[in-house]
């Protein structure tokens, strides 16, 4: 086999690595974000229901 | 053991267990039979080992399903958790049982595979066959009992023990296989099985002690 | 323990050891003089890779022995995160090994013991996702996970002990990786790699469980607002 | 705190002693720190709505769930560090019989006698047959009895290895009169041996046997006395406490 079909076999490896890590890399942060956004989301919710109640509910 | 013996009263009471698994076992043997007769005069005698164990394996998995759904069905397992025995102890009940009824399936399912699969006499290597089988067995139990005690506690009970149990069993089949063939198809006396029959031992002790330190959270609360 | 290093910086340091190993591999390293030839820079992230995923395996068996002694639901936390991205680095290690394969033996899969374990991990940590899924209550999940990583984790190297039975395949020739027959600087090469990796492995936890977290958190709050 | 069950002269001493027990199941949290304790020879009766943590309140004193937190001690024993005393000590009947339909009677009591190691597990299998008047079915598979029949020998089950204190999960949901009979007739004749809890929703059945009253509401003791109230006023009561439906 020479170095130029290797190269092929050698190329697609290291493609599927990056883009699988990228993906995953990307998957994840974006999971972060809207989580967050969501928490913020329900904190406020929370918080407005506390005020509307005058404080009763636990947790 | 009196968890022993009263699995052992209910089976032989209502007899529709053994009598389905040694069924179950005439038919896999015929439908062997027809799935590798590619070619006449086949010779399966390479073959025999590793249908003898897929058949031990797959009949294992019902047999197991139905150790524990009698005790799920009527909450029974209540009334043993509320016993003053170790769990561990029940551990080693259901595992002998379990291994009893194997021993059983094999007993009809290893002279009426070999005589219509196995080519050569074997009657003189039985004696390393039988400790290959039974070290093989008592693995197969021991990961199953603990399987399917965590399966049966969960939503899809039957149908999630083969998915856990057929990958982790997978290192039993492959020793217990090759040693079987070796036996059957060459006669290979303890010297040529002394590495697999050494790790059939490991693999036992090894998930004998797994499973006495996990039980406990196996059986539930 | 946690605040020790920040997550950009993980994720950087893992950048700066991924890329510095995979240029020493391609520029530094020697081609492979043996039948593999040049297809054998693929070994210089398939060996991290797997190795990777052994230890987030490993990670996920430490953490599932912690949770059953102290049922925190950090620790189950902990092994999911794991798991999963052990089974993400699994799968690379098939993909690359296939790839490998058919560039240095011209076949996709041969059953040879390395490869047929990988491919029995799969099966095994799929397996603990479905046994995750069909149990609701989630201490008894935790629980069963935690029981489950730790017999699967023991029955790996049994596995690839097992494997070393079967008759041995049509490619003897598998890369031993005892430093013995690697040259010095292929192996400089191959351990920066194994270094970046295994701090991308420590940085992805870290993200997903703060994932889990927040997902909790989520949970809570939603619980707290319907009660 | 640590004294021993039989410290005190006079009062009898303390079988169960109930502190700040919870429990969590997922997120929701079943029991909320409940606290009570009931003394030898007593008979609490719990009542609340479904889903208010009886029944795992129950479970907790039988050592088939392990406490969140908090200490429970049955006759002196700690629930979790030293279950197999406590295992002993208790029996549970519930609405599940907890029997091997497959078995007769007899086989069923014998793997139980076996199980707690029962002395004379013979002669204790015909006493308790007899006196839950079975003896005339004793070989026959369990599977062919009725409920209340099934009941009876869950009685049976549940006291064969003379626990000291009887935990009842709804004893008389889904009996017949007849079978109800029966088990206060052997109510009655064990009252003395024995210290009770029962979970029930029967409130005119609680109030009869009940030493003690409590009733739960999701996850706390909402109200706890000593017996001596009239029907009447406590339904009035349990309807104060406990808004939702449900109430028998």
């Amino acid at each position: 086999m020479t170095i130029e079909e290797g190269a092929k076999f050698v190329a697609a490896a290291y493609a599927i690595i990056l883009a699988v890590l990228m993906l995953y890399y990307v998957l994840s942060a974006r999971r972060v974000n809207t989580l967050k956004r969501d928490v913020q989301l329900l904190e406020q919710e929370v918080q407005r229901r506390q005020i509307g109640a005058g404080g009763a509910g636990g947790e | 053991m009196a968890i022993l013996r009263k699995d052992l009263i209910r089976e032989l009471r209502t007899r529709e267990m053994i009598i389905s698994m040694i069924l179950f076992v005439l038919l896999a043997m015929v439908i062997f039979h027809y799935a590798f007769s590619v070619k006449e005069d086949a010779d399966l005698t390479y073959f025999t080992g590793g249908m003898l164990w897929v058949t031990f394996i797959f009949a294992m998995l019902l047999g197991l399903n139905r150790s524990f759904a009698q005790e799920k069905d009527e909450r029974c397992l209540d009334g043993l958790l509320l016993c003053p025995v170790d769990r561990v102890t029940i551990f080693l009940a259901k595992t002998a049982g379990n291994l009893v009824f194997l021993l059983i399936i094999q007993v009809v399912a290893v002279p009426v595979f070999t005589l219509f699969f196995v080519s050569r006499s074997y009657v003189g290597d039985l004696v390393p066959f039988l400790i290959v089988m039974l070290l093989a067995d008592v693995g197969i139990c021991a990961l199953g009992t603990l399987l399917a005690t965590i399966s049966m506690n969960t939503r899809s009970r039957d149908l999630l023990l083969p998915i856990i149990f057929l990958p982790l069993i997978v290192p039993v089949l492959i020793a217990a296989t090759g040693a079987t063939t070796l036996i059957f198809a060459e006669g290979a006396g303890f010297g040529d099985l002394l590495a697999r029959v050494l790790f059939l031992l490991g693999f036992d002790a090894v998930f004998l002690v797994a499973a006495y330190g996990t039980y406990d959270f196996a059986i539930g609360e | 323990m946690k605040q020790l290093v920040s997550a950009p910086v993980l994720f950087v340091g893992a950048g700066i050891f991924l890329v510095t190993g995979l240029l020493l591999a391609f520029l530094y390293a020697p081609i492979d003089a043996s039948t593999m030839g040049y297809s054998q820079k693929i070994f210089f992230y398939h060996a991290p890779i797997a190795e990777t995923a052994l230890v987030a395996f490993g990670v996920a068996f430490v953490a599932a022995i912690l949770y059953l002694r102290s049922q925190d639901p950090r620790w189950d936390r902990l092994g999911v995160v794991s798991v999963r991205l052990g089974l993400v680095f699994s799968l690379l290690v098939m993909a690359t090994g296939m790839i490998w394969g058919k560039a240095a033996w011209g076949t996709w899969w041969d059953w040879e013991p390395r490869l047929t374990t990988f491919l029995l991990v799969c099966f095994l940590y799929v397996a603990y996702f479905v046994l995750r899924s069909v149990v609701e209550e989630e201490q008894r999940r935790a629980t069963f996970a935690a029981v489950f990583s730790i017999i699967a984790f023991i029955d790996v190297p049994i596995t690839f002990f097992a494997t070393r039975f079967l008759p041995a395949g049509m490619h003897p020739t598998v890369i031993t990786m005892g430093g013995t027959g690697m040259p010095g600087s292929m192996f400089v090469s191959f351990f920066i790699s194994m270094i970046g990796m295994t701090l991308l492995l420590v940085a992805l936890i870290r993200r997903d469980l703060a994932v889990e977290e927040l997902k909790d958190r989520v949970a809570d709050l939603k619980n707290s607002i319907g009660g | 705190m640590s004294d021993s069950p039989d410290g005190q002269e006079g009062a009898p001493p303390l079988e169960i002693e109930v502190e700040g027990l919870r429990k969590t199941f997922g997120r929701r949290e079943v029991l909320k720190g409940l606290s009570f304790s009931l003394e030898r020879g007593g008979f609490l009766s719990i009542f609340g709505p479904n889903g208010a943590g009886k029944t795992t309140t129950l479970r907790v004193l039988a050592t088939l769930l392990t406490a969140g937190g908090g200490t429970v001690r049955v006759a002196g024993h700690d629930v979790r560090d030293d279950p197999m005393p406590v295992r002993r000590t208790v029996g549970l009947i519930s609405h599940n019989p907890m029997l091997y339909l497959d078995l007769t009677a007899q086989e069923n009591l014998r793997f139980y006698g076996d199980m707690y190691g029962v002395d004379d597990r013979e002669a204790r299998i015909t006493e308790l047959l007899e006196r839950l008047e079975l003896s005339h079915r004793r070989h026959d598979v369990v599977r062919t009895y009725s409920k209340g029949m099934r009941q009876r020998l869950a009685i049976a089950r549940a006291i064969l290895h003379r626990p000291r204190v009887l935990l009842l999960d709804e004893p008389h949901s889904g009996l017949d009169p007849r079978a109800v009979d029966i088990l206060d007739g052997l109510l009655t004749e064990i009252r003395d041996e024995h210290t009770f809890v029962m979970v029930t929703h029967n409130i005119a059945k609680g109030l009869e046997w009940g030493t003690r009253l409590m009733i739960v509401e999701d996850g706390r003791i909402v109200y706890e006395r000593a017996a001596g109230v009239d029907p009447e006023s406590f339904s009035a009561v349990y309807r104060e406490h406990v808004q939702e439906g449900s109430v028998l």
